[in-house]
C-alpha cells in the first residue's frame, strides 16, 4: 500500500475511525483544532457522529453517555479543556467504562501558550482527578504511530474498561509525515454487556455507576480496580529501546523529545559514545521493566522532558537509587534541541555525577 | 365498598393522606412503626368513595385503593 | 375489586430514602405511571443526578445512569445520540440543573436533544444541607443565607422553564406543582406530554416540578406544602410555557 | 542528506500547501520527510509559514529551527527568518514583494520576481512554484518529475487543471536559476 | 484645527493584531471612547477572555486580568466584589460567553453583578480556527459544520441577550451591530449606557455586539458586513431588551 | 484563655476569618459543609463577604479575580469539586496568585462516597492541572492544628504569590476537639503592590495573566517559578516527629491516619518496638529532609495513608531505596484501625522484608 | 481511663447535642475529648448519631467503632449497633421507644424509660439527659458538676431557662441507674 | 478645509473607509505598506466635510479626522 501524507491530528482521527470509534464528543482547542475539523467531515461519511459540545465538561459527560450505551467513543482537547475534564475523568474511571481521551499538550500553567509541551505527564499518570484511579496513556512518536496506537487505545480501553489518554503535542498534532495506514476494513468491537441499553426484552437491569455510599462498598471497589490495574502493570508495559546495547548511558525520554533523542544517540554513537535511548510507549504503566532491564549494564539515566522534570520521578521510582538518574528539560513550549542534549550527555559523561 | 390498605411499615406519618382526603377518613395511628412514625390509617372506611386522593398524595406510595368494579350504566 | 390506586409497575418495590413528607416521591410515582402508560418502559433509560434524587436509580427500574452533579443532560446526550429509538429522561435538582450544570441544560436545549427533563425545584440545595439555590426565594433563610437571601448580596431567583423556552431547540417547557391533588393530576398530564413530545421525536422537553423539601425549609410537611403555595407559586407561575404545535 | 526548509509569508499567499508539494515530492523520492506548519494565534492576519524537512535518516524535530534553505514570499518574513538560517544557506527572496536584500554575507541570497514572472505565466498564484523551481534547480533535493507527480495528489481533482501552469512556473524558476547560478556565488 | 476623530486615550497606542477587516477594533474603540467621556479611565478595570479578544488587555490601557476560557464573569464578579467602587467590564467572544461560559454569565446576570459585558457574537470561534459557535446560523458553514449547521445535528443558535433578559438580575441588556456607520453609533450609545447602569449601581449590564470575522467566515472584509446584515440581522433582532427605570 | 469545643469544618473558617480572610467563595459539597455555614454567618460579622458561586468553576474564579484585587480570599470543596477546579488552580499558579484552598477529601473516584479519605494526594502535591506548577500543601491532624495552620496558609500563600491547599477530611472536618484561639488580633496583612486594583492617581498599569504566548517568555516564566517552587522546598518543609528516638521502623502518616499511627507507636513502644512517627505537615514541599534525617538510623518505612498508595511514592523518592518502605492503606473511606497497623508492623519487624 | 460512647437516636432526638454536652463536661475536667457525628445523606430521615471520646490520652481516631458504652434512643439503633459495643460495654436502652432487649450476654444493658419520665418531669426534650444522668453515675466518666457547668456554655443564652429541667432530669437518670446498680449485674 | 490622515503603516487595506465614506473620497493605494496590504487615502479633499465615517468604521484607528474650530453663527 502506498503511503501518504498525513498530519498527526487527522491521523487521530483517521486511526479512531479505523478502530471503530463512531462518535466523537468535543470543544475546540489549539493545538488539536484538525482533529475535531476532520472527523466533522469523516464521521458522516461512516455513519458516526461529530458532536460538538458547549465545553469540555459537557464533552467528557457525553463521552461518559455514550460509553455507558456500550459505543467506541472519544474527545480530545489539549491542557486546559482536559484539565476541566478531571471531574469527568474520574467518573469514568469510577464506573469502569472506556473510552479514549486525547491530550494535545502545550505550554502551561494556566493560559499558557499553544506551543509544544510535555508538561500534563504528572497529570495524566497520577491522576489529576480525585481518588484513586488510573488512566492508561499512550505516549506515540510519529504520525504512522499514532495510526496504529489509536487502534491498541481502543482496544485497551475495552479490554480493561478503562478510559485511555493518547497525548502528543503541537509538533506530533501539526506535522504531517508519511504514513501506511492500509486498507479500510470493519473493526472488530468487543461485546459489551455491562452497557446499559434499556432493558428491551426483559433484560436485566444495568446500572452505569460511581457512587459506593457504603464505605466497605467503595474499598471492595477500589480493591476491584487497584487488581485491574496491577494486572494493566504486569501485562502492558511498552517501550522502544534504540541502540541500548552495550549502553552506559540511557537517554529516556517520550514522543516529540524521544525523537530529538533519538538523533543525540545517533551522534553519540557516531562518536563512540555508548548512549541508548529508552522510549516508553506507555506514560502509565510505566515501563519500569525497561528500566529494570537496564538497570545492571548502564550507569547513568538522563530524563529528558519538555517540563521541568516529571517523568524523571518515575524513572527514579523505578531504578530505586541504584543508578543516578539526570534531568534535562525545555519548558513552556520550547523544544529542545539535539545539540544541547548532547552537550549534557557530555557533561555526565565526563564525571559531572549526581 | 373500596379498600384502602396501608403497607404500615413504610408510612413516614407526613400527614399528607389525612390532610388531603376530601372525607377527612385518614387518622394518624397512636403507635409508632419501626421507622419510628405514627402510620395512618382509615377510619370509617364506609364513608370512603375510593377517590384515592390519599393514595395520590402519599410520597411513599404507602396507600393502595381497590373499587367494586362496577359498569357505569 | 379493581385496583384505582397502585404502585406503578416502573417502580421498584422498595422504600424510598427520602424524608417524610418530601415530594421527590410523587414526582418519582408520576414519572413511573407515564412510562407504564405510554409503555415505554422496556426502552426508557434513566439518569440520575446528584442531590437527594442521587439513587433514584435504585428505584426507576429501567436501565440507568448516574451522572456526576450538573451534567446529566449531557450524560442524556451521549446516551441518546448513540441509541436515538430510546426514551431517555434526567431527574434533576434545582442545585444540579439551575446551578452547576447551567451550561449542560442550555446547551441541551439548545441543541434540541431529544429527551426529557424532569426538573425538581425544591428552592433549596437539599442533599448537601440546605443551602441557597439559585431558585431560593427572596427572604428565603438557608444554611447558606442565613438573614435570609438578599438580592444585593446574592441576586434573584432564577426562572429556569421561562429562560429555556427562549431557545428554539425547547420543543416543550412546563411548570408544575406537587402541593395538591389537583397540582399533581396536572403534573402528571405535563409530564406524560413531555415524554410524548420525546417519542414523537420533537426535540428537548422539561418538566419543572415545584418540589416540597420540609427538612431543609424546617418545616413540618403540611406546612411545607402550604409554605410552597404560599410563596413559590408566587414567583413561578404555572403552566406551560413552550409546546410543539404537533402536541396539543 | 538533509535539507531543511523554511517557507514563510503572508497568509493566503499559498505557502502552506507549497511546502507539501514539496514534502510530498520528497516522500516519492523515497526520503524521510516531514512537514509542519506555524499554527494558533500568530496566523491571525499575520504571516504563515511552514516548514519542511526532507531527509535520508529520520527526522527527529520536524520544526525547522535552523533552516538550511528560506524561501521569503514577503518583506516581514525575511526580516524575521533571516539570521537563523544556518551559514551557508540559501535564501529565496520573493524580490516583486520584498524591497530590500539580505543582510548576512555567509548564506547565498536569491532574488526572483515571482509574482511578476508568475503574472506573465498567466496566474499570480503559482508564484511559489517559480521559486520551488529555483530551489529544485539549486538544490536538487527533490526531482522535477517527483513535484509533477506529487500535484496529482495535493491538488484535489477539480484543480488538475492548473498542472500544466504549475510546471510552467516551475519550469520558469529553474531557468532563472539556471542562468543565475553563476552569479550566485558573488551574492554569497 | 480640532480633532473631530481621534484615538480615545483610554486605547494605548499600538496596533491591533487583528484581520483587516475584523470589527473586534471598532468595538475595542467604541468602549474606550466610552470609558473617555465617562471620564472612568483611572477606576476601570478590564477583564480579556480567551478568543481572539485574548490580547484586549494590552490595548486597552487600564488595569487587567486574562481570564480563564468563559469564565471572565466570574473573574469580574471576584474583582468587583472586593472592589465595589471601580467599574469593571469583560469583554468576551461567543465562544466564550455563550458555549463553555454559559453557567458565568447566566448567574452573573442572575445575581445582579454590578458590572458590564461587552459581549461580540461573530458567529464563529475565530481563534481557534472558525469553528461552529452556539451563535452560528443555520445553514453556516464552519470547519465543524461542513456540510453547513444543521437544527437536527447541532441545534439552533442562542439569543444571549434575549435569554439573560429573563433574568430579575439583569438590569441592561442590548443587541447592537457593527455593520455600518449608523449601526457603530447605535452601539456606542449601547454601550455609554450599559457602563452608565454600571456606575448608578443598578446591576448586571450587557451589550451583545454583532461582529464581523472576514477570515472564518472567509469573506472580504466588505462582504463579510453584507453577510451579518443580510443573515444575522434577520436571527439576531436588534434593540434593547431590558433597561432599568433610572436610566431612559 | 479557656478552651471551646469546636468542629474542625469552623475551625477553617474561624481560623480564616482570624488570618485576616474577608473573601470566600464556594459551592456546597459534603463533607465541609459546615465551613461555609459558619462563614455565611460570621463573614458579615467582620465585613467580609460570604458568596456561593453557581459552581466550583465559578468559585475558583472569582478566588482569581479577587486574589488579584489583593483580598485574602479563600474556598473550599471535596474531591469532585476540586477535580472541577483544576483548570482553575492552573491559572492561579501560574499567575502567581495567592490564596487557600481546603479540600475536604472524600471517599472516591467518581462520585464515591463522602466518607473520611486521603486519595486526592496526587492531585494536590503532583498537580491535577495543567503545566508546570505546585501548590504549597498543608495537612493538620488536630482542629487545633487546624486553627494555626490557616494562619500559615494565608502567609505561605502570600509570601510565596502561590496558591496553598488545606487538606483534611470528613473526621477532622466533622469532629469536634477542644481548641484554644485566643483573642481576635487585627490581622496583619501584606502590601500587594502587584495587584490589579484601578490604576487610581495614574498607577501604573498592572495585569493578572498567565499567558505567555512567545515559548521563550514562557519558558522563562517557568523557569521563575521553578526557582520559587524550589526556594519552597528548601525553607518549607514541615513534619512531626512522634518518638523516632532509636526507631528502627518509622510510620509515615498525615492527617487522620497520623493520628491512629500515633496510637499504634504508642502500642508498640509500650511492648518495646522501636516504632516511631514521621507526620507530614507539609505534603508539598514533602519533608524528604525529615526521611533524610532518619534514613541511616531506621531500618525500613511504613507509609500508612487512606488511599491505595500516594504519598509512598514521595517516601521512596525521599529514601531513594536506602531503606524498605513498606505500604498499609484502606481505601474507599475506610479508616484504618489501629489494631491492624500494628498488626502490619509486627509482621515487618518479624522479617517480612521488601 | 479511655470511653467511647455512641449516642444513636432518630434525627431530632437532640441526640447530637447530648453527645456536645458530654464531650464538652469531659474537656471541662481536663480530659481529651473529641465528638463526632454520623454525617451526609444517612441522615435524610433516618437515624443520627454521634461518637464521644473521653480519655486521658491523645485520642487517635474519633470514630467510635467499638463503643464502650451505646445509648439508644430508637429501635433501629439498637438493632444497628448493639453488635458492635466492647464486651463488658454498656448498653442504654430507651424503653420508651424500644420494645426489645440488647440480645448480647457479653454486654450490661440498661432500660431507661426515658422519654416517658421526661414528660413526667415536664419536657419530653430532655429524655436523652435523663439517660446521660444514668451514664454518669454509672461510669463516672464525667461528673455532675461538670455537665451544669457545661450546659452554660453548650445551651445558647436564651435557652439557659431550661437548665433546671435538664439538672432535674440528669438528677432522674442518675437516680434511677443507682437503683438499679444492683440489679445491673444480673442483666450483664 | 478638513485633514483627514492616515497611519498608513497601521492600515489592513480592509477598505471600510473606502466603502462607507459618504463622498467617495477614499482611494486604496497601489503600493504595499510593510505588512503588505494596500493602503487607504483620501483623494480630493477639497469635497471632504470631515464627517469623520471613515475614520469611525476603521477597526484600526488608522484615520485621524480633524476640522476648522469654526464657531457656528
Ligand atoms: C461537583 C460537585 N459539587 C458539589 C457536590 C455536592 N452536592 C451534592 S448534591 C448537591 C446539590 C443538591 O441540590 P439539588 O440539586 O437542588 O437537589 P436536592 O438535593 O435539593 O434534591 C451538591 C451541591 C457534588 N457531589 N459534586
Ligand atoms: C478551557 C479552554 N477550552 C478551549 C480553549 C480554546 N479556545 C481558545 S479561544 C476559543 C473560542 C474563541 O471563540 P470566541 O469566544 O467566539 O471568540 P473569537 O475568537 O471569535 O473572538 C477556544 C475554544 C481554551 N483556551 N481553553
Ligand atoms: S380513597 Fe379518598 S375518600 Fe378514601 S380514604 Fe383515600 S382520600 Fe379518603
Ligand atoms: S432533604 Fe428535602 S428533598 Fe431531600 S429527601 Fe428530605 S425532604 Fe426530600
Ligand atoms: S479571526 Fe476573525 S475575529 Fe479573529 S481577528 Fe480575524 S477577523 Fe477578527
Ligand atoms: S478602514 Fe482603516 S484599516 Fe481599513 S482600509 Fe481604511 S484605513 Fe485601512
Amino acid at each position: 500500500m502506498a503511503k501518504i501524507l498525513m498530519k498527526g491530528n487527522e491521523a487521530i482521527g483517521e486511526g479512531a475511525v479505523r478502530a471503530g470509534c463512531r462518535y466523537f464528543f468535543g470543544y475546540p482547542i489549539t493545538p488539536q483544532s484538525e482533529l475535531p475539523h476532520y472527523l466533522a467531515k469523516r464521521m458522516p461519511e461512516v455513519g458516526g457522529l461529530y458532536l460538538q459540545a458547549e465545553s469540555e465538561v459537557a464533552s467528557i459527560n457525553m463521552v461518559f453517555g455514550a460509553a455507558g450505551a456500550g459505543a467506541r467513543v472519544m474527545t480530545s482537547s489539549s491542557g486546559p479543556g482536559i484539565s476541566l475534564m478531571q471531574e469527568g475523568i474520574s467518573y469514568l474511571a469510577g464506573a469502569e467504562l472506556p473510552c479514549v481521551i486525547v491530550n494535545m499538550i502545550r505550554g502551561g500553567p494556566g493560559l499558557g501558550n499553544i506551543a509544544p509541551a510535555q508538561s500534563d505527564y504528572f497529570q495524566a499518570t497520577k491522576g489529576g482527578g480525585h481518588g484513586d484511579y488510573r488512566l492508561i496513556v499512550l505516549a506515540p512518536a510519529s504520525v504512522q504511530e499514532i495510526i496504529d496506537l489509536m487502534q491498541d487505545a481502543f482496544d485497551l480501553s475495552d479490554k480493561y474498561r478503562n478510559p485511555v489518554m493518547l497525548m502528543g503535542d503541537g509538533v506530533l498534532g501539526q506535522m504531517m509525515e508519511p504514513v501506511e495506514i492500509g486498507a479500510e476494513r470493519k473493526a472488530e468491537l468487543p461485546e459489551k454487556p455491562w452497557a446499559a441499553t434499556g432493558r428491551l426484552k426483559g433484560k436485566e437491569k444495568k446500572l452505569i455507576n460511581s457512587l459506593y455510599i457504603v464505605p466497605e462498598n467503595c474499598e471492595a471497589h477500589n480493591l476491584k480496580l487497584d487488581k485491574k490495574y496491577s494486572g494493566i502493570k504486569e501485562a502492558e508495559q511498552r517501550w522502544e529501546e534504540y541502540r541500548t546495547e552495550g549502553a552506559e548511558m540511557v537517554l529516556v525520554a517520550f514522543g516529540t523529545s524521544a525523537r530529538i533523542c533519538k538523533s543525540v544517540v545517533d551522534i553519540c554513537r557516531e562518536e563512540g559514545l555508548p548512549v541508548g535511548l529508552l522510549r516508553p510507549i506507555t506514560l502509565w504503566p510505566f515501563p519500569e521493566k525497561g528500566i529494570n532491564g537496564l538497570i545492571e549494564s548502564v550507569k547513568s539515566f538522563l530524563t529528558v522532558e519538555m517540563n521541568m522534570g516529571q517523568m524523571i520521578e518515575d524513572v527514579k521510582l523505578s531504578a530505586n537509587g541504584k543508578k543516578p538518574v539526570f534531568f534535562y528539560g525545555r519548558a513552556g513550549g520550547m523544544i529542545p534541541v539535539a545539540r544541547d542534549i548532547y552537550n549534557e550527555v557530555k557533561k555526565i559523561l565526563n564525571g559531572g555525577a549526581a | 365498598m373500596p379498600r384502602v390498605t396501608f403497607r404500615e411499615d413504610r408510612c413516614k406519618g407526613c400527614e399528607l393522606c389525612k390532610n388531603f382526603c376530601p372525607k377527612g377518613l385518614v387518622v394518624m395511628a397512636d403507635h409508632i412503626n419501626a421507622m419510628g412514625f405514627h402510620p395512618a390509617a382509615v377510619v370509617e372506611i364506609e364513608k370512603c368513595t375510593g377517590c384515592a386522593t390519599c393514595a395520590m398524595m402519599c410520597p411513599d406510595m404507602v396507600i393502595e385503593v381497590e373499587k367494586e368494579d362496577k359498569k357505569v350504566g | 375489586m379493581k385496583k384505582v390506586f397502585q404502585r406503578p409497575k416502573s417502580l421498584k418495590d422498595m422504600p424510598f430514602h427520602y424524608c417524610p413528607g418530601c415530594t421527590h416521591g410523587i414526582a418519582h410515582r408520576l414519572v413511573a405511571e407515564v412510562i407504564d402508560e405510554l409503555d415505554i418502559f422496556e426502552k426508557t433509560i434513566a439518569v440520575a443526578p446528584v442531590g437527594c434524587s442521587v439513587f433514584c436509580y435504585e428505584y426507576f427500574d429501567c436501565d440507568a445512569y448516574q451522572a456526576s452533579h450538573g451534567r446529566a443532560p449531557a450524560v442524556a446526550t451521549g446516551i441518546k445520540r448513540v441509541l436515538s429509538d430510546r426514551v431517555v429522561f434526567t431527574y434533576q435538582g434545582d442545585g444540579d440543573l439551575a446551578a452547576i450544570g447551567t451550561g449542560e441544560i442550555v446547551h441541551a436545549a439548545a441543541r434540541g436533544e431529544n429527551f426529557t427533563v424532569i426538573f425538581i425545584n425544591n428552592a433549596v440545595y437539599a442533599m448537601t444541607g440546605g443551602q441557597m439555590a439559585p431558585t431560593s426565594l427572596l427572604g428565603q433563610k438557608t444554611t447558606t443565607t442565613p438573614f435570609g437571601r438578599d438580592h444585593k448580596l446574592n441576586g434573584s431567583p432564577v426562572r429556569m422553564s421561562e429562560m429555556l423556552s427562549v431557545l428554539d431547540g425547547t420543543a416543550y417547557a412546563a411548570r408544575v406543582s406537587l402541593h395538591n391533588p389537583a397540582n399533581v393530576t396536572r403534573a402528571r398530564k405535563a409530564i406524560k406530554k413531555a415524554f410524548e413530545v420525546q417519542v414523537a421525536g420533537l426535540g428537548f422537553s422539561m418538566v419543572e416540578v415545584l418540589s416540597a423539601c420540609p427538612t431543609n425549609w424546617g418545616l413540618p410537611p403540611l406546612k411545607a406544602l402550604k409554605w410552597l403555595e404560599d410563596n413559590m407559586l408566587v414567583y413561578y407561575p404555572l403552566g406551560e410555557f413552550k409546546r410543539p404545535a404537533e402536541v396539543i | 542528506m538533509y535539507e531543511g526548509i523554511l517557507i514563510a509569508g503572508f497568509g493566503g499567499q499559498g505557502v502552506l500547501s507549497t511546502g507539501q508539494l514539496l514534502a510530498y515530492s520528497g516522500m516519492v523520492e523515497g526520503r524521510h520527510v516531514a512537514w509542519i506548519p506555524s499554527y494558533g494565534p500568530e496566523m491571525r492576519g499575520g504571516t504563515a509559514n511552514c516548514g519542511v524537512t526532507i531527509a535520508d535518516n529520520p527526522i527527529s524535530s520536524p520544526v525547522v529551527s535552523e533552516p538550511t534553505v528560506l524561501i521569503t514570499m514577503n518583506r516581514p518574513s525575511l526580516e524575521k527568518f533571516e539570521k537563523v538560517v544556518v551559514p551557508g544557506g540559501i535564501i529565496f527572496v520573493n524580490s516583486s514583494l520584498v524591497n530590500i536584500k539580505a543582510a548576512r554575507s555567509d548564506v547565498r541570497a536569491f532574488y526572483i520576481p515571482a509574482n511578476d514572472m508568475a503574472e506573465e505565466i498567466g496566474s499570480g498564484k503559482v508564484a511559489n512554484n517559480i521559486i520551488l523551481g529555483a530551489l529544485i534547480e539549486l538544490t536538487g533535493v527533490v526531482s522535477t518529475g517527483a513535484v509533477e507527480k506529487s500535484l496529482y495528489e495535493v491538488l484535489p481533482p477539480h484543480r488538475h487543471n492548473m498542472i500544466p501552469v504549475n510546471l510552467k512556473a516551475l519550469e520558469a524558476g529553474a531557468g532563472l536559476a539556471r542562468e543565475q547560478k553563476g552569479t550566485l556565488a558573488e551574492v554569497g
